[in-house]
């Protein structure tokens, strides 16, 4: 029985993708930051939550993160890309980068998702559960109505928000998110 | 001393139930379509059988047909034939045997006996010009084939006897006449199951004589000459026996060792024909008449013994790491004592020693070491304890036990002594051969690996060579003639002769459909027709004669299927198709899928292999 | 001086006896130390024989014919061909 | 629905089915603190490029691959075993993944019980020294057709079987990646051994509602799914529901006593070398017939599986048990041509079929005598009716 028939196989890595999935947390994380301060249901969300709320959102096992949470003066920032070295209160793990594929180029609702067990939580669920309310949200004001009725369980009708709003906000956010 | 001018065509129907017989005539048409021997045999059961039936049931028919060369004074013409459906594979199975029974029923006037139904009581039968006479065994039964071939010679010339392992209805037992045998596919089982102890025939009631006495004496001048000059035939068989092909296999690498694990063993010319020939003064020992002279006898630690031969020492010799020579006689001495064949039962041996090394059977067998072997010979014949699974050969004790994959069988024959991975145009034809894992089908390893005629690893032209010896072979056992005379009628005509062997690789290796197209096998045909009296055509003469070859071929292929043989047994055992040999560093197997669809189109067979109506039609072999 | 390699050859089916080759061990055969390069019938005609062509010759397991080259280590089997059954 | 008398149930494995279902299993993994598995698998399935589709599913994760094993052929040896058990512990492996059906996870399961008991003495198992402790973790991957035998808790190894509840599977990954069949044959005998196994499982004398429930919902994916499965082989959804339904049957099954019709063909198929799913389709008939001759209770819930709802209520209730067999025969007339119908057609010898009813009954520790094993094996032959 000779071995060196059956050669050890280290796991392959799939760059495109995990480029691809940094930039969207990093776009997200940025767009949270800017949505708490545009948009006023994000704030109320962000309200309840307690003074050191720190969310750290990865993919498994060593993909990239996205942290955010209160800074000093209870404002919601993006903490950049490195957990360590902070108090992560709520964690929230994709299983695999496929999975966080799936996520992220919207072949499955962030709600789907959870459904289909995509997501483990690590911290209070109704945190983790308004931290999904928020990314709605966010993902309305970042993306144009045909993708973003793939991402979101159902499409805000005027009612809820109405197109003036909308458009503002969208318009802020991305002036915040992309300048420093 | 009255005379029969080549064949009197006359056949004994035998119905052992009603104690009845009846003579009947040979059909011309069957004559000359199945030539005789295996073909006519075959062709016989054909008309009677009808597929399903229980090989050990009295339905079952054995068929013993001696062949139109018989008794003539042409070469090595002194072995006959025996079908049934066999116990151990459940398909057609044909034997050859040169016992003296042959002759002496030939010469009690009997082209072919048929045997069928179940006697109430043991018995065996005398048969004289006259007929069969119902004769009580009670005083034989359960002595050894010795004892009991002994006691029937007193009534007549020749006779065939089972030993216990056939009354015990051991599936690989085997019919003794004379010291020769009739081994493969457990016939002696069959003829226990019919309570059938033994026939003896009276025998030099009648003389043969040819009906073209000039053309015959004329080609059986040439036939004498080209034995006397072959190197192989007067050579190596004439001193040393079938067993000079110990070195060469070993040399070659297709040695069975150890379960067919490795090719070859450094200690394997201590069993080979040379040294035996040394340690006991060999004579000769054969079949009557013989011209290549390939049986010996010699005198061990005092006593005169058969030398065994080579398919012997390879499979209860090398097969089982055993390599002393004087052991594996008396292991050969003890199964035709029983009546058991050797290549069965060193292959049954080798798995129940692979098996006991790997925990899934509990016995003292052990590679390398003879104790225990002799006993468990003596329980397999008598089936007590783990012998009476291992008397079911080794397909069904890897059925009941496990250890599917290293029990070296083919549609549950157990392998001859050569490791298919050395010749894989011999593995092909391991796996398509009609009665299982048999050499003598198409006896390609010699091209392959002894002469060197044709690379033993190239699959190309493999499918047309098997096909065409398999046709050649089965003419030549439907004489019946020796099979060992192919050598000389092969290699002997000029043409072959003159061109230097690696020419004739060459020629094989990229235009085998002209190269053996070109083989001059003129010599059979020639004394078929002289025996008959029959004009030959000197080319088309012998394109009939392979035709009839390939006739018998495929009639016993479609006997089988209707048996429910098909592709799924044309395989070989997961040894040869996965792992390497241990002599061989580049490891190789035997690629069968790659040749075997070639080889059913040639044959004329649809893709699960059996076959097509055209192919029926064109052999003119009747549909029933 | 060309470089100087050992090759054994083992000789069967009586033939060392036609050689009379005294106390001839079959199992390990005859040594021979040939200049490399050299090719069986050169080793051949240097052992003693001399009608080369009725004999068959093996090296690991494959057939060879006398013209083929020789190696270092090579164990070359010589024996008469026979046929099988 | 009656009142449940005494039963056991297990389901040990863990199932995961659905899109991108394999790139769960090194998430899964980091769950039994394993990062190193053995993969077996057969020669056919690496060949045919599933195993490169395997093996992109670990794409960046921590799991290194200790080696694929893939001599597997069609035949679970103990030779195979002990060289996959030698490879496993060459590379310091920690768990074991089967890809493919049969063999291959027998294959795996005699390996993890050499490894896990740390000896080379395989059979002292099978003849009565009882699997004690939790094994390695063991997880199965289906592959195009199943032997309906991965998820149950039985291992054949050289023609002997043992069963233990630590032989289930720990995980078994469905992913439509894997499933779709190369060819119809092999969707037919796949379809047939899970119908056998859950009929045999839903007509069983002991009434336990977890057995019910499992063989309900099989019958029902098969009533749906089994026509357009034959038709389109390739077709991943069909394959992925099939697939769903081999697991529930096989579940059922190894949950009940075993059916005379997978004791009857198991016996057949070692005795004739022709696969097991062929004759449970001739079987499978007949069994029902001599049941329904014999006047044994068949349960309306094999009928309500298979004909849905509203044709359950439309039918009255004394056919419905009748139509139920129905339903089951017109399933298996879908696969015509496909299979043979009778054994005379398979060419299996009329002798044999004594001894195998002997067998199939004595391996059944006597629930079916030898004279039903006898006649039904009988009218199977000449396809007579009863």
């Amino acid at each position: 029985m000779n071995i060196n028939n059956y050669p050890e196989i280290k796991a392959g890595k799939d760059f495109i993708s995990k480029i691809y999935v940094a930039i969207m947390l990093w776009i997200v994380g940025r767009a949270i930051q800017a949505a708490s301060r545009v948009d006023k249901e994000v704030k109320k969300e962000f309200a309840e939550f307690p003074a050191d709320f720190m969310m750290c959102m990865s993919i498994l096992p060593f993909g990239p993160h996205m942290v955010v949470g209160k800074d000093k003066n209870g404002k919601v920032k993006y903490m950049g890309w490195n957990p360590q070295g902070k108090k992560i209160t709520l964690t929230m793990n994709i299983k695999s980068m496929a999975a966080a594929m799936q996520v992220f180029t919207f072949q499955e609702s962030t709600t789907t998702a959870f459904a289909h067990d995509r997501f483990t939580v690590d911290g209070d669920i109704v945190q983790g559960l308004a931290v999904v309310r928020v990314l709605n949200i966010v993902e309305v004001y970042l993306l144009p109505k045909i993708i973003t009725k793939l991402a979101v369980k159902r499409y805000p009708k005027w009612s809820e928000m109405s197109p003036l709003r909308k458009w503002v906000g969208r318009i802020i956010i991305y002036v915040r998110a992309f300048t420093f | 001393m009255q005379e029969v001018i080549g064949t009197n065509n006359r056949m004994l129907e035998i119905d052992l139930t009603a104690k009845k017989f009846q003579v009947t005539e040979v059909d011309k048409k069957d004559r000359d379509l199945y030539l005789g021997g295996k073909g006519l045999g075959l062709k016989l059961l054909y008309d009677r059988m009808e597929p399903g039936l229980d090989p050990l049931g009295p339905d079952n028919m054995i068929a013993f047909t001696m062949g139109i060369l018989m008794g003539t004074g042409a070469p090595c013409s002194g072995r006959f034939e025996a079908i049934t459906k066999s116990p151990l594979t459940g398909a057609m199975v044909t034997g050859t045997c040169g016992g003296p029974f042959g002759m002496a029923v030939k010469t009690s006037g009997w082209d072919a006996i048929i045997v069928k139904g179940k006697c109430s009581a043991p018995t065996y039968l005398y048969i004289d010009s006259k007929g069969v006479q119902f004769k009580p065994a009670k005083g034989i039964w359960g002595k050894d084939t010795e004892a009991a071939q002994a006691a029937l010679l007193k009534e007549g010339a020749g006779a065939i006897v089972i030993g216990p392992a056939g009354e015990n209805l051991v599936k690989y037992a085997n019919i003794a006449s004379g010291h020769r045998f009739l081994g493969r596919g457990g016939i002696g089982a069959v003829m226990g199951s019919k309570n059938l102890k033994g026939i003896v025939a009276r025998g030099n009631e009648f003389k043969i004589v040819p009906a073209n006495k000039k053309k015959f004496a004329k080609a059986n001048k040439r036939f004498f000459k080209f034995i006397n000059k072959n190197p192989i035939t007067s050579g190596s068989y004439r001193s040393f026996g079938t067993n000079a092909n110990v070195n060469l296999s070993n040399a070659s690498g297709i040695l069975p060792v150890r379960n067919f694990t490795g090719g070859s063993h450094g200690e394997a010319h201590k069993i080979s024909g040379e040294t035996m020939a040394e340690r006991f003064h060999t004579k000769y020992d054969t079949c009557k008449p013989c011209a290549i002279l390939c049986g010996h006898r010699g005198t061990i630690n005092g006593k005169e013994h058969h030398i065994p031969e080579y398919e012997t020492i390879g499979l209860m010799g090398s097969n089982l790491e055993i390599f002393d020579p004087a052991q594996i006689v008396e292991w050969n001495e003890l199964c035709s004592k029983y009546g058991m064949d050797t290549i069965s039962t060193g292959g049954t041996l080798a798995w129940a020693m692979e098996a006991t090394e790997k925990g899934l059977i509990k016995t003292n067998l052990k590679f390398g070491s003879p104790s225990g072997v002799s006993e468990m010979i003596r329980d397999i014949a008598y089936r007590k304890g783990m012998g009476n699974d291992l008397a079911e050969g080794s397909r069904a004790a890897s059925k009941k036990y496990g250890g599917e994959d290293f029990a070296i069988h083919v549609k549950g024959l157990e392998m001859a002594a050569y490791d298919p991975r050395g010749c894989v145009g011999h593995g092909l034809s391991y796996a398509t051969a009609n009665r299982g894992a048999c050499h003598l089908s198409s006896v390609l390893f010699s091209l392959e690996a002894y002469l060197g005629m044709a690379s033993p690893y190239a699959t190309r032209w493999k499918p047309f060579m098997v096909k065409f010896m398999e046709n050649v072979l089965s003419a030549v056992n439907s004489l019946h003639i020796c099979l060992f005379t192919a050598y000389a009628v092969f290699l002997e005509p000029p043409l072959i002769k003159l061109t230097p062997v690696p020419l004739i690789k060459q020629l094989n290796q990229n235009l085998s459909l002209v190269a053996l197209n070109l083989m001059d096998v003129s010599l059979w045909p020639e004394l078929w027709h002289a025996v008959l009296g029959k004009t030959y055509i000197p080319y088309l003469g012998m394109l009939k004669f392979i035709k009839a070859g390939e006739r018998v071929h495929v009639l016993e292929r479609y006997m089988n299927t209707r048996e429910g043989i098909s592709r799924k047994d044309d395989t070989l055992p997961r040894r040869f198709l996965t792992e390497g040999r241990k002599c061989d560093q580049k490891e190789h197997t035997v690629p069968l899928e790659k040749m075997l669809g070639k080889y059913y189109r040639l044959r004329g067979y649809d893709a699960n292999g059996i076959p097509k109506k055209r192919t029926l039609k064109r052999l003119n072999i009747a549909i029933q | 001086m060309a470089q100087m390699i050992t090759v054994r050859i083992k000789f069967f089916s009586g033939i060392d006896k036609e050689l009379k080759l005294e106390n001839y061990d079959p199992s390990k055969g005859m040594s021979l130390s040939i200049p490399s390069g050299k090719r069986l019938k050169w080793a051949l005609k240097h052992a003693g024989l001399t009608d080369f062509s009725s004999y068959a010759y093996f090296r690991s397991g494959e057939r060879i014919s006398t013209w083929s080259k020789l190696k270092q280590g090579d164990e070359v089997s010589c024996l008469k061909p026979s046929g099988g059954g | 629905m009656q009142i449940p008398d005494y039963y056991e149930f297990l389901n040990q494995a863990k199932i995961i089915s659905g899109k991108k279902a394999m790139e769960h299993i090194p998430f899964e993994l980091r769950g039994y603190d394993a990062q190193k598995p053995l993969v077996v698998t057969s020669r056919a399935l690496s060949e045919s490029g599933l195993i490169k589709k395997f093996i992109g599913a670990f794409k960046d994760s921590a799991v290194t691959l200790g080696g694929i094993f893939n001599d597997v052929r069609d035949y679970a040896g103990i030779g195979l075993a002990r060289d996959a058990a030698f490879l496993y512990r060459e590379r310091g492996c920690d768990s074991i993944i089967a890809v493919g059906n049969g063999p291959e996870v027998d294959v795996a399961k005699a390996v993890n019980i050499l490894v896990a008991e740390k000896t080379d003495d395989l059979f002292k198992y099978f003849e009565g020294t009882p699997l004690k402790r939790h094994l390695k973790p063991l997880i199965v991957v289906p592959a195009c057709c199943s032997s309906g035998m991965e998820f149950t808790n039985t291992v054949t190894v050289d023609n002997r079987s043992l069963t233990s509840n630590f032989l289930y599977p720990d995980l078994a990954v469905l992913d439509p990646r894997m499933t779709p069949a190369k060819s119809r044959d092999c969707v037919a005998e796949s379809t047939v051994i899970a119908m056998a196994h859950a009929v045999g499982a839903a007509l069983t004398d002991i009434h336990s509602p977890m057995i019910e429930a499992y063989a309900h919902s099989a019958l029902r994916y098969l009533g749906l799914h089994m026509t357009k499965g034959l038709k389109k082989p390739g077709h991943v959804e069909t394959s992925l529901a099939l697939h769903n339904a081999y697991a529930l049957a096989a579940l059922a099954f190894s949950n009940a006593p075993a059916g005379m019709v997978h004791l009857l063909a198991v016996e057949l198929a070692r005795a004739t070398d022709i696969s097991a799913g062929k004759f449970m389709r001739i079987l499978l008939p007949y069994k029902m017939a001599h049941m329904m001759h014999k006047k044994m209770k068949i349960r309306d819930e094999l009928f309500l599986a298979l004909a849905g709802y509203d044709e359950y209520a439309a039918t009255p209730a004394k056919d419905r048990s009748r139509a139920g067999v129905e339903r089951v025969l017109a399933l298996l007339a879908g696969l015509k041509g496909m299979m043979p119908e009778t054994m005379k057609d398979l060419k299996v010898p009329k002798y044999k079929l004594g001894d195998i009813a002997k067998a199939a009954s004595a391996r059944s520790g006597k629930r079916y005598s030898e004279a039903d094993c006898k006649t039904v094996l009988e009218h199977a032959w000449e396809g007579r009716a009863f």
